[in-house]
């Protein structure tokens, strides 16, 4: 006999089953709940902050809900994205854990018919020693999926912090590209068909995956409650991934639905739930690998590379014979009929029968508390960051080295950026841009998870991250399409975690509402806390966009000298709040809370400006994050044999916090000088400031006038910048 | 001081899945073959200096518990042999 | 697109379960004016043909070792056979993995040293024109994406010099201006040899087929595969 | 018909550079190990029917030569024993 804390269910979730099913569950229908239930899968706690996210958008076609999103790219083609999390597994066994999180988002875009065309990865990491050891196999596992299955990852996010020693984050977006014709989903599963199981067989790999280990704070006592890990299989990945488009393109299926956490029971249950079927399951027809399963094994085994396909009758011989041109096995293992039941048979008995409607939609959820959200409208009291007086070369060094903001390509260099030959902007720029073939427009790909900016004020820091993406995107001219999330916390149960995670969605629903863009899907991992001690509450932002010219994006570094550099919208009032120079200092700070009006008409600006660069002698755009302006400049001129150079002139006074404040939703541009005053006269017409700030250089150095002159060696910021090494941090 | 050769033969755990045995397996049917499974895994030999043979299976014991092989997937035997 | 070759050239393009490069080959062969034949590994004799392409990525997941399992795989029989007949055999990435294996190229491609899959643009410098090959000379240097996690060329002791005598070795690991030497050698091959020739057999680890436009970062990959063809090449084009 | 397990025994030929076994023996080092050298190969194991030893022994050996181990850089041992 199990108990529900087998399973990882409350007293009070176990009453509600009782009642619900008006009978006592047994051993394997327990563990049915276990799993459906669990954080992991019914956002029990999530989903009431989840509620705040716009959905609606002119271009979504699906919203939340599917595998993933799916937006409208043009008259052919639809774009299916999502993020996904793989923290916790990838803490127990780093290199599979990441590598299938990686294989667990491809199969979420391809059940939606889509052919994967990318993938971007947003990674926390510790800086303790264990943390490098986690950080190599981590990326060697995304690349070690993705690289095998053939998908490009094109861009990423890393940052640094001791809070995320025993907590790594591992989020994947994943980017399909969808013909119109070839729409699938989970929902259209009809009485009659005949349910596959295709692919890998089952094993012994993850049960409790999605109850225990996803679900619950990590300690020393979940230790022993650890699975045989799940290994990934790329090559499987592949032909599961072929074989499944394949189906799709002869439309030779009804539904399909992807295993992920909780396996058969996740996937069963969600299909009969989303087609409003029944569907019976004859667990001995599983193919299992190893001897001995049992029907709660099987039903809980988190054994990668399946899918779950539904195929009527009348095209299941050739469904058959298409799988097998892929030499994947399969198996017939159920049935769908009306009802709203998920029913198992063992050997022609029944051994569980549970309504899916109780299964999947009527887990007790988390009831905020009234006026909750009351407390979101004020910005959080914290000591500010503070302000040096004078800059000096050593805090620019600080900040170029500090982990957050040095050079990537060790971790980049080892993923495949550049197959399936789209990729026109790699991880060597801040998002990705990729042409697609014959289509005029181009799909940009752009990601964000600043780690700090939440610290402190969770709204602020929500808001900030979309303002972000938007940014990157603005600076190419591009259109959003839509937004996807990944939501990292801490334990719910705790009510100061739970409203710091809540507060963080609430700032990312305001500025997507304000900035017009939708939310058509995310994941959300909460739990990240070993031994009491939580990550700090982390956003991973990502968006995907229609590019007017990708095949000339607009440069991000300036390639002449002469040319003036500006600052698009620069904060009136800018504070270090949240910066790493404020880190550096000592004392992080309250990151600073957006003015939505003028930020939605910079964004909007900068838009129709990077539309037609050389109308307005547009010659090259950066938008402004982590490390603020510096680095932004930095990277602009930065290089192995650096050419161009900058000058200037900043306020003495204020000279630290116009370069290091990163508050989101400014740009620094390099425009034709001859055009230099239209730009600022434009700007004002648009009611966006535009601070001219110098002009490039034929001398490898920045070189900033504020009271005094210090200069910045390009070869030596590019050192930096390559090296890090800053002694309190990662070397 | 002795010198030992220590020859680790590190597994997978039981259980555990072995894409690499799969593909393997497959392919050696395709070839004619008859073989029913096949398993991959580490042959690793570690020259240790070492005061006699027990200090000299003790550290490669450790050696194999805190890095040959992975703790999560994999079980190693180890056998030490003078060279 | 150039439509300069005859456009009846039919390219056989050996697809191994696993091979994830073969569309993006397919892509650059057709956009070079000749027709691809997509050919599945379980064939045992070749239709009529011009060439063969065995394209990259990952065959079999690249277990066991990379290459070795599709290198045993039914169509290599008849890829032995074109091989002796004298058909251009070009092998990418894990196509020239394959065709070491096979023993159809001399020399195997070990993992590279620092033990990770390395991902990033090259410069290669031609140091010997491969037979059949039109529009490259020695000195020439093409920049080419290369990505692989076995990329290190060896060849037992005593063979190098050999394969140097007989202009065997065709492209070298350089840095952009075309100089060889150890500081722009990625993954340890010796001699930093990145392409093999033997008779009207090649392989290299760089992806031409990834470098066919300005905007993608390259187009010499272009060049190198209208040099393959026996095309002029004219450069832009 | 008796079921053998084969063990492969795959190693680089000496001479051949192994940049894997001398990445680890540098972390051993780091780790406070006195080791001197490390070997990094393959150890295969195959499930074989065949009707005694000495047509296993033969089954196997033909599996090592033809795609075990790669016969330009490897070389390979195997023992053959009835399960
Ligand atoms: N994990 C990753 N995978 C792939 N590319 C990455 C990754 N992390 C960073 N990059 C690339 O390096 C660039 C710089 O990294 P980072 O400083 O973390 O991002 P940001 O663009 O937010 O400043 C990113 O924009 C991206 O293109
Ligand atoms: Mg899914």
């Amino acid at each position: 006999m199990l108990t529900y804390k087998d399973v990882g269910l409350s007293e009070g979730e176990y009453q509600e089953i009782v009642r619900l099913l008006a009978r006592t569950p047994n051993d394997l229908e327990l563990g049915l709940f276990g799993a459906l239930w669990s954080e992991h899968c019914s956002y029990k706690n999530s989903k009431p902050f989840l509620a705040w996210l716009p959905h609606e958008g002119p271009f979504v076609v699906q919203g939340p809900g599917g595998n993933a999103g799916v937006v409208r790219f043009n008259q052919d083609y639809d774009v299916a994205f999502k993020i996904e999390s793989h923290n916790h597994p990838s803490y127990v066994e780093p290199l599979q854990g990441a590598a299938t999180g990686v294989g667990g988002i491809l199969r979420d875009i391809i059940a939606m018919g889509a052919r994967p065309i990318a993938v971007a990865d947003i990674l926390k990491f510790g800086t303790n020693q264990r943390a490098h050891a986690l950080r190599h196999g981590i990326v060697e596992g995304i690349g070690a999926y993705g690289n095998a299955i053939g998908i490009p990852t094109v861009t990423g996010s890393v940052g640094y912090s001791a809070l995320y020693d025993a907590n790594p984050l591992v989020n994947v977006l994943a980017v399909g590209l969808l013909p119109q014709s070839r729409h699938i989903g989970a929902d259209g599963a009809k009485p009659g068909s005949v349910l596959l199981l295709m692919g890998q067989s089952t094993g012994r790999d993850g049960i409790h995956g999605a109850s225990l280990l996803a679900s619950q704070d990590f300690g020393t006592e979940t230790e022993s409650m650890r699975p045989t890990v799940q290994v990934g299989d790329p090559f499987m990945g592949k032909l599961l991934m072929e074989a499944t488009l394949a189906i799709v393109t002869e439309g030779l299926a009804d539904a399909v639905q992807d295993l992920g956490a909780a396996g058969l029971t996740s996937a069963l249950a969600e299909l009969a739930y989303a087609s409003q079927v029944g569907v019976t399951l004859d667990v001995g027809a599983v193919p299992c690998r190893e001897t001995g399963m049992s029907a709660y094994d099987i039903m809980l085994s988190e054994t990668q590379e399946r899918m779950l396909l539904s195929v009527p009758k009348s095209h299941l011989e050739a469904a058959l014979r298409t799988i097998k041109t892929f030499d994947l096995s399969v198996a017939e293992i159920g049935r769908v009929m009306p009802g709203d039941f998920l029913r198992i048979y063992l050997d022609s008995n029944q051994v569980a029968d549970v309504p899916t409607q109780v299964l999947v939609a009527s887990c007790p959820r988390h009831v905020l508390p009234n006026k909750f959200t009351d407390r979101f409208t004020l910005p959080a009291n914290s000591e500010s960051a503070p302000i040096p007086l004078t800059i000096d070369q050593d805090l620019g060094f600080r900040v170029l080295r500090h982990p957050d903001c040095q050079d990537r390509s060790p971790i980049y260099s080892r993923y495949d950026s550049t197959i399936q030959v789209r990729t026109v902007w790699g991880p060597d720029h801040d998002s990705a841009i990729l042409h697609l073939g014959e289509a005029s427009e181009g799909l940009q790909i752009a990601v964000s998870a600043p780690s700090r900016w939440a610290l402190i004020d969770s709204v602020a820091g929500g808001y900030a991250v979309v303002v972000d993406v938007l940014s990157r995107v603005a600076s190419q001219g591009a259109v959003p399409l839509g937004l996807t999330d990944g939501i990292n916390g801490g334990n719910p149960d705790k009510p100061e975690e739970y409203e710091r995670v809540a507060g963080l969605v609430w700032g990312i629903a305001q500025a997507a509402r304000d900035f017009g863009v939708p939310v058509t899907g995310g994941n959300v991992s909460l739990h990240n806390e070993t031994e009491s001690r939580a990550i700090w509450p982390t956003a991973a932002l990502g968006v995907v966009a229609r590019h007017p010219h990708p095949k000339a994006p607009v440069a991000d570094r300036p390639d002449a000298k002469g040319l003036t550099i500006a600052l698009v919208n620069p904060p009136g009032d800018p504070t270090l709040g949240g910066s790493v120079l404020a880190e550096e200092l000592g004392r992080i700070g309250a990151y600073p809370r957006i003015a939505p009006d003028v930020t939605i008409k910079a964004l909007n600006l900068m838009g129709t400006w990077a539309r037609d660069p050389d109308a307005v002698g547009l010659l090259a755009c950066r938008s402004i994050g982590v490390g603020g302006l510096f680095v932004a400049l930095s990277r602009a001129l930065m290089s192995r044999a650096p050419q161009y150079g900058a000058d200037l002139r900043l306020s003495a006074e204020h000279a630290a916090l116009d370069l290091f404040n990163e508050t989101a939703g400014q740009f620094l541009v390099f425009l034709d000088p001859a055009l230099k005053n239209s730009w600022v006269s434009r700007a004002q017409d648009g009611g966006v400031t535009v601070k001219i700030l110098g002009e490039t250089t034929d001398s490898p150095q920045i070189k900033i006038q504020a009271g005094r002159t210090v200069t910045f060696e390009l070869h030596a910021l590019w050192q930096a910048f390559r090296e890090g090494g800053g002694s309190n941090h990662v070397g | 001081m002795t010198t030992y050769r220590a020859s680790f033969y590190v597994g997978l755990k039981e259980g555990v899945l072995d894409p690499a045995g799969q593909a393997t397996l497959q392919v050696l049917h395709q070839m004619g073959f008859s073989a029913t499974e096949v398993r991959i895994g580490k042959w690793i030999q570690v020259m240790i200096d070492a005061e006699d043979v027990v200090r000299a299976q003790a550290i490669a014991e450790e050696m194999g518990h805190r890095i040959l092989a992975n703790p999560v997937m994999e079980t190693f035997d180890v056998t030490v042999t003078p060279v | 697109m150039t439509r300069s070759m005859d456009a009846q050239r039919e390219v056989g393009i050996v697809v191994f379960p696993g091979s994830n490069c073969d569309q993006d080959t397919i892509k650059a062969v057709r956009e070079l004016g000749a027709t691809p034949r997509v050919l599945d590994y379980r064939l045992t004799e070749l239709p009529p043909l011009d060439r063969l392409i065995l394209p990259g990525g990952f065959s079999y997941g690249d277990y066991l070792r990379s290459g070795a399992l599709a290198a045993a795989a039914p169509i290599m029989d008849a890829v032995d056979e074109a091989a002796l007949l004298g058909m251009p055999v070009l092998g990418i990435c894990n196509g020239f993995q394959i065709l070491c294996e096979r023993g159809l190229l001399p020399g195997a491609l070990l993992p590279n040293p620092h033990g990770t899959f390395i991902s990033q643009l090259e410069t290669v410098r031609v140091t010997a024109v491969p037979s059949g090959f039109s529009g490259l000379a020695v000195g020439d240097h093409l920049a080419l994406p290369i990505a692989h996690h076995e990329g290190s060329y060896r060849i037992a002791e005593g063979q190098l010099h050999a394969l140097f005598e007989q202009g065997q070795v065709f492209l070298q690991y350089s840095d952009p201006d075309g100089a060889v030497h150890a500081l722009t050698n990625p993954n340890g091959s010796v001699a930093n040899i990145a392409g093999i020739a033997s008779g009207s057999v090649v392989g290299l680890m760089p992806h031409p087929e990834r470098a066919m436009a300005e905007y993608l970062g390259s187009a010499d990959g272009r060049r190198f595969l209208q040099a393959w063809f026996g095309q002029k090449g004219s450069p832009g084009c």
